[in-house]
């Protein structure tokens, strides 16, 4: 069921590829952080106790 | 003019590294602060000038009283011995840099580039610096490194001066000074784990 | 009930941001689902632009929400600058990549777009200079706050930078503004005429309107979703930095 | 405050990095231009006015890491925190000691530069007119970005970078102000869009500098 | 010697100067060059290969004084001279570090640069291929004018200056042989040209560097 | 590795400051340099490391044995202790810094940016470089400015370490070291008014 995008296919498909990949790649990366800055904060306090 | 230090703890990078400090230094009063290489010597003196925050206790000072002297002088390398004193003159709103240049014997290099003298004589430079600044508390780290003993004795007959004509001075210092003064050794008040160890910005986070 | 600044506790704002989190993560994915899917496979090719104008439902709610990322910014700094609430200082710090992301993907697809309506990548045009402008703002005040270690002094000297640089932003819009008139369209969508549809001359036609309208909400969605989440890591990181400086003392 | 500002432009002269160095690089653009682009006489002509003005901006962003960081590395700014002077009163002395280092020579110089670059009679008042109004203005910022960078490590750098949008709007309208000089256009609009930029930065962005500067100096 | 370079490679990213800095500066020009000359998409198009090779060359000359300079203030040169590594080897590194962080960055970015000021399609390869080929070049006659000012006051100036005709021959070809492939026409004689300016340079300057730095330390 | 300076002359800014120095320093020897400020030390000890051209007099060295250490160390504050100490090791083609890293007691500094460190430790660590270029014969121009009293005995074990193991060393300094060592008082060398005392290259005209 894809569109057709006629002789505009690349231009569409790939301003869609960039967008996502860069959104995707923003959240995985603050998901990522997240993460790593939530284990290191409680092996801290785990030790603290 | 009397500085008065209570309960002070000093930080760097983030960590307290001196706590609980006090004291008072009157008029005509001396005080040498001593302890090891890293206790925090320099890091309390640059607290007690008001350059950085200090993150617990008080630092009582009259306002425009201080004058700080350490490693860097504010000294320029392409200008004259005589230049050099006379701007900070100026800006301490002082006219005359005579007194200054006798009493460090620099008469014979009035006219010579700073960057030109040999390490003592730039020392000798530093601290002619502080007498142009006509400010009764001095606060002084490490004054007389690279001095000879000649100028070791100028520079003690200089803070003599100072103390009898009723200025006071904070000296930091591994070696004599050749001074009659109180000594403060800061090794007893190295900051300890606790709450209160953490410098004042991070505390909101605990 | 206390007052909003509660919220600026660091460790009240991280319990209440777990709480919301999730939801409004879910909702951001929802939104933009449907309003991609809806505006990519069931929309009607433009009679001038053909199928280019899909790129719409990426194009205009990233460019929204640079601008909008960089006002948020501009007023945590405010907040920070006024009461000093460390969580907004963070707030504003864990917008910047956000926003700066917004930017390039606005720039990007714009250049893509460009390509085939205007016959060129990259063209000076008043619109497209702004952005550029704002990237560099952008990169500025991240580089800025990488730059420093001590938080606090980095906190400050953002936040100085982010409001002179707004002033800068508004002005370098209005130069540009003079220096070159453009080929970039006119904002229809955001004009009141537009969404009441009493403006009938640069209308966007209800067809592209509904999916755009959703694609722009989920942006927003997913804006607020990551802020939140970075701002929590940011406390998270200040909290084990506290802590850590604490331990070393021992 | 008058210490100051002769202190700053003796080391201007002595040490180098004032006065000769705004241009010196003025020069090389200047020189290196038609190098680069060609020396077609027409296309020189017609980019003549944005190449001066892009030689000023570069010469005077090149040169605003002397403005504090000397300063800040052997301890004079500290020491000047002690001082009975404003900080306000300090950033101010130093746009202006800039200014009078980067700023003057480059609008006494530029007509003779416009010479080479075959830029037309009628363009030469407007050119040195535009520059002597837009100059003090990139001092002024560029002080805002020096006391905003002093003391980081990778200072140099990330002032360029944090300066080069901020001079963004100043340089449109002296470009413009200067090519519709040349190409005999009315100027009054850019004319009186850079003076009010000019005179709204010295007025306020001097605040900005010393409030940044004294975070800087905790 | 690996060391060597190694250390200043670090150096580069910790304390920047390096790597950021030659693109920021590129990507400064290319910003500024259409608020300065104008938006006209022909006129930039004409100039395009012009500005980035004029960009690059700025973008290497502003780095030269770090070349040696910081290694000169700390005492590192002086070090370096009583170690067991020629002063042959040390100026080779030297350049190859600034190569590294300045030029290699350079060659990537341009072609997104290109885009900015549109070059036309045909000219991004030769673009490329130019500023490959020439970028090292102006690294290593750099490193000479660094060793040739490395102590002395006014060393920014004075090493922009030196530098800047040396700089010339290098400049002409690069810029001859990306505007003519944007053109399309024959590219053969300036790439030989630059290819040559490349491959002597690097072979025999070194030992002038060498030269000079000795005398220098002295 | 014998160092023997032979009526040796130094100048400074053109103008000759010491005339006529002659000694011999051999393995396990010390030689302290005093003298009062200004009087030509530190050009004595880089004329001898080779840092600047006698004008008169010669200076005989095996070649690739002398190390020389004055206040500006070649430390980059952006590198940290081990990764400085690393550098210089690798230049001298040595591997191991842990020595060097023991005897200055930096194990604690180790990964700590050299930039952050208090004046002594950046001493210390300065000194250790010493450690790592494995030359026999040691320059050090004021080698114990900032430092405590342990850090003084650090220094003078170390020294001493070098000097057992047949290494020799030149010192120049106005403080006691805690060391035994020969003392060469530079005062009398001075240069006095006359046609040596203008520096080689001023020479062709007179
Ligand atoms: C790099 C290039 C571009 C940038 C930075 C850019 C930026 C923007 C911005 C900021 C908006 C939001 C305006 C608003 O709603 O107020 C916008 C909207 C829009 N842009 Fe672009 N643009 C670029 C290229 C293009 C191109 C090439 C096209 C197509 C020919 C295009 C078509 C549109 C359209 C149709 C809108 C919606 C306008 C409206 O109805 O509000 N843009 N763009
Ligand atoms: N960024 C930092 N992180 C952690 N510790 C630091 C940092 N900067 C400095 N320190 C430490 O703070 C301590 C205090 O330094 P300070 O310069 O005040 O010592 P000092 O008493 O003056 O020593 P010295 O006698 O050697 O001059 C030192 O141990 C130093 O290593
Ligand atoms: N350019 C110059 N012109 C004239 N005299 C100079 C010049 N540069 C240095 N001098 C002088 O040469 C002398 C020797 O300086 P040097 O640094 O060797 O002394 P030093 O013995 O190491 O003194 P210190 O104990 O203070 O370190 C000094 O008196 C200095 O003032
Ligand atoms: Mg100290
Ligand atoms: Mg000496």
């Amino acid at each position: 069921m894809m569109p057709d995008l006629g002789k505009y296919a690349e231009t569409v498909l790939s301003s869609y590829a960039v967008s996502i990949l860069l959104i995707v790649a923003l959240v995985w990366w603050s998901v990522r952080a997240a993460r790593k800055a939530k284990l290191a904060l409680e092996d801290v306090e785990a030790r603290r106790k | 003019m009397v500085l008065r230090v209570k309960n002070l703890s000093v930080a760097r990078g983030g960590v307290a590294v001196l706590e609980g400090v006090s004291f008072t230094l009157a008029p005509s009063d001396a005080l040498v602060v001593k302890g090891p290489n890293g206790i925090g010597k320099t890091t309390l003196l640059r607290t007690v000038a008001g350059l950085q925050p200090a993150f617990k206790g008080t630092v009582e000072a009259p306002e425009d009283s201080l004058a700080y002297a350490a490693h860097s002088d504010g000294l320029k390398s392409m200008l004259s011995v005589a230049e050099n004193l006379e701007f900070w003159a100026h800006v301490f709103g002082q006219k005359d840099i005579t007194q200054a240049v006798d009493a460090f014997d620099l008469s014979d290099l009035r006219n010579r580039l700073a960057g030109s003298l040999s390490a003592g004589q730039k020392r000798r430079l530093g601290l002619a610096r502080l007498l142009v600044t006509a400010r009764p508390i001095w606060i002084l780290d490490e004054p007389t490194v690279s001095l000879d003993t000649a100028s070791v004795a100028l520079f003690a007959q200089a803070v003599q001066r100072h103390l009898s004509s009723g200025g006071s001075a904070l000296l930091a210092t591994h070696i004599d000074l050749g001074l009659q003064a109180n000594i403060l050794d800061v090794g007893p008040f190295k900051a300890v784990a606790g709450a209160t160890a953490i410098s004042g910005y991070d505390e909101a986070f605990l | 009930m206390g007052s909003i600044w509660e919220y600026a506790n660091p460790v009240k704002f991280s319990q209440t941001v777990s709480r919301f989190l999730a939801p409004v993560a879910m909702g951001a994915t929802v939104c933009l689902v449907i309003g991609l899917v809806w505006g990519f496979f069931f929309t009607p090719d433009d009679f001038r632009q053909g199928a280019t104008v899909k790129i719409i439902y990426l194009h205009v709610p990233a460019a929204l929400m640079a601008i909008n990322a960089w006002f948020m910014m501009l007023v945590t700094s405010l907040i920070w600058l006024v009461r000093r609430h460390h969580v907004s200082a963070l707030a504003a710090k864990a917008a910047a990549p956000i926003g700066v992301t917004m930017t390039v993907i606005a720039l990007i697809t714009g250049a893509i777009w460009g390509q085939p309506m205007w016959g060129t990548w990259w063209a000076w045009d008043p619109r497209l200079t702004s952005f550029l402008i704002l990237f560099l703002f952008y990169l500025g005040y991240i580089a800025l706050w990488e730059a420093i270690d001590d938080p606090d002094t980095a906190a400050d000297l953002t936040s100085v930078l982010c409001i002179v640089g707004s002033v800068f932003a508004v002005l370098s819009r209005y130069a540009v503004n003079f220096w070159n008139q453009g080929l970039h369209q006119g904002a229809s969508v955001m004009r009141a005429g537009a969404i009441t549809g009493t403006d009938t001359e640069e209308k966007v036609s209800n067809v592209f309107f509904y999916p755009l309208l959703v694609c722009i909400i989920g942006f927003v969605l997913l804006f607020v979703a990551l802020v939140l989440l970075r701002t929590r890591t940011e406390i998270h990181k200040r909290r084990t930095r506290a802590l850590l400086a604490r331990e070393r003392m021992a | 405050m008058r210490a100051l500002l002769k202190r700053d432009l003796i080391l201007a002269f002595r040490a180098g990095g004032g006065f000769g160095l705004g241009i010196a690089f003025f020069l090389i653009v200047v020189v290196l231009v038609p190098f680069s682009v060609g020396p077609e006489s027409g296309l020189l002509t017609k980019i003549a006015p944005g190449v001066l003005w892009l030689g000023a901006l570069l010469a005077c962003l090149l040169s605003l890491d002397r403005i504090l960081a000397l300063d800040w590395e052997d301890g004079t700014l500290d020491l000047m925190a002690t001082a009975p002077l404003p900080l306000e009163a300090v950033v101010t002395v130093k746009a202006l000691a800039h200014w009078m280092t980067t700023g003057v020579p480059l609008v006494v110089a530029a007509p003779l530069f416009g010479v080479l670059l075959n830029l037309p009679p009628q363009g030469f008042v407007w050119l040195v007119v535009s520059l002597a109004l837009g100059t003090p203005a990139l001092s002024v910022i560029g002080t805002f970005g020096a006391a905003l960078t002093v003391g980081l490590k990778r200072g140099g750098l990330l002032l360029s970078l944090l300066i080069l949008p901020l001079y963004v709007p100043t340089l449109i309208f002296g470009a413009e102000l200067a090519r519709r000089g040349a190409e005999g256009q009315a100027v009054s609009t850019p004319l009186l869009m850079l003076a009010g930029i000019s005179f709204g930065v010295i007025a306020l962005l001097p605040f900005a500098s010393a409030l940044v500067l004294r975070v800087n100096l905790r």
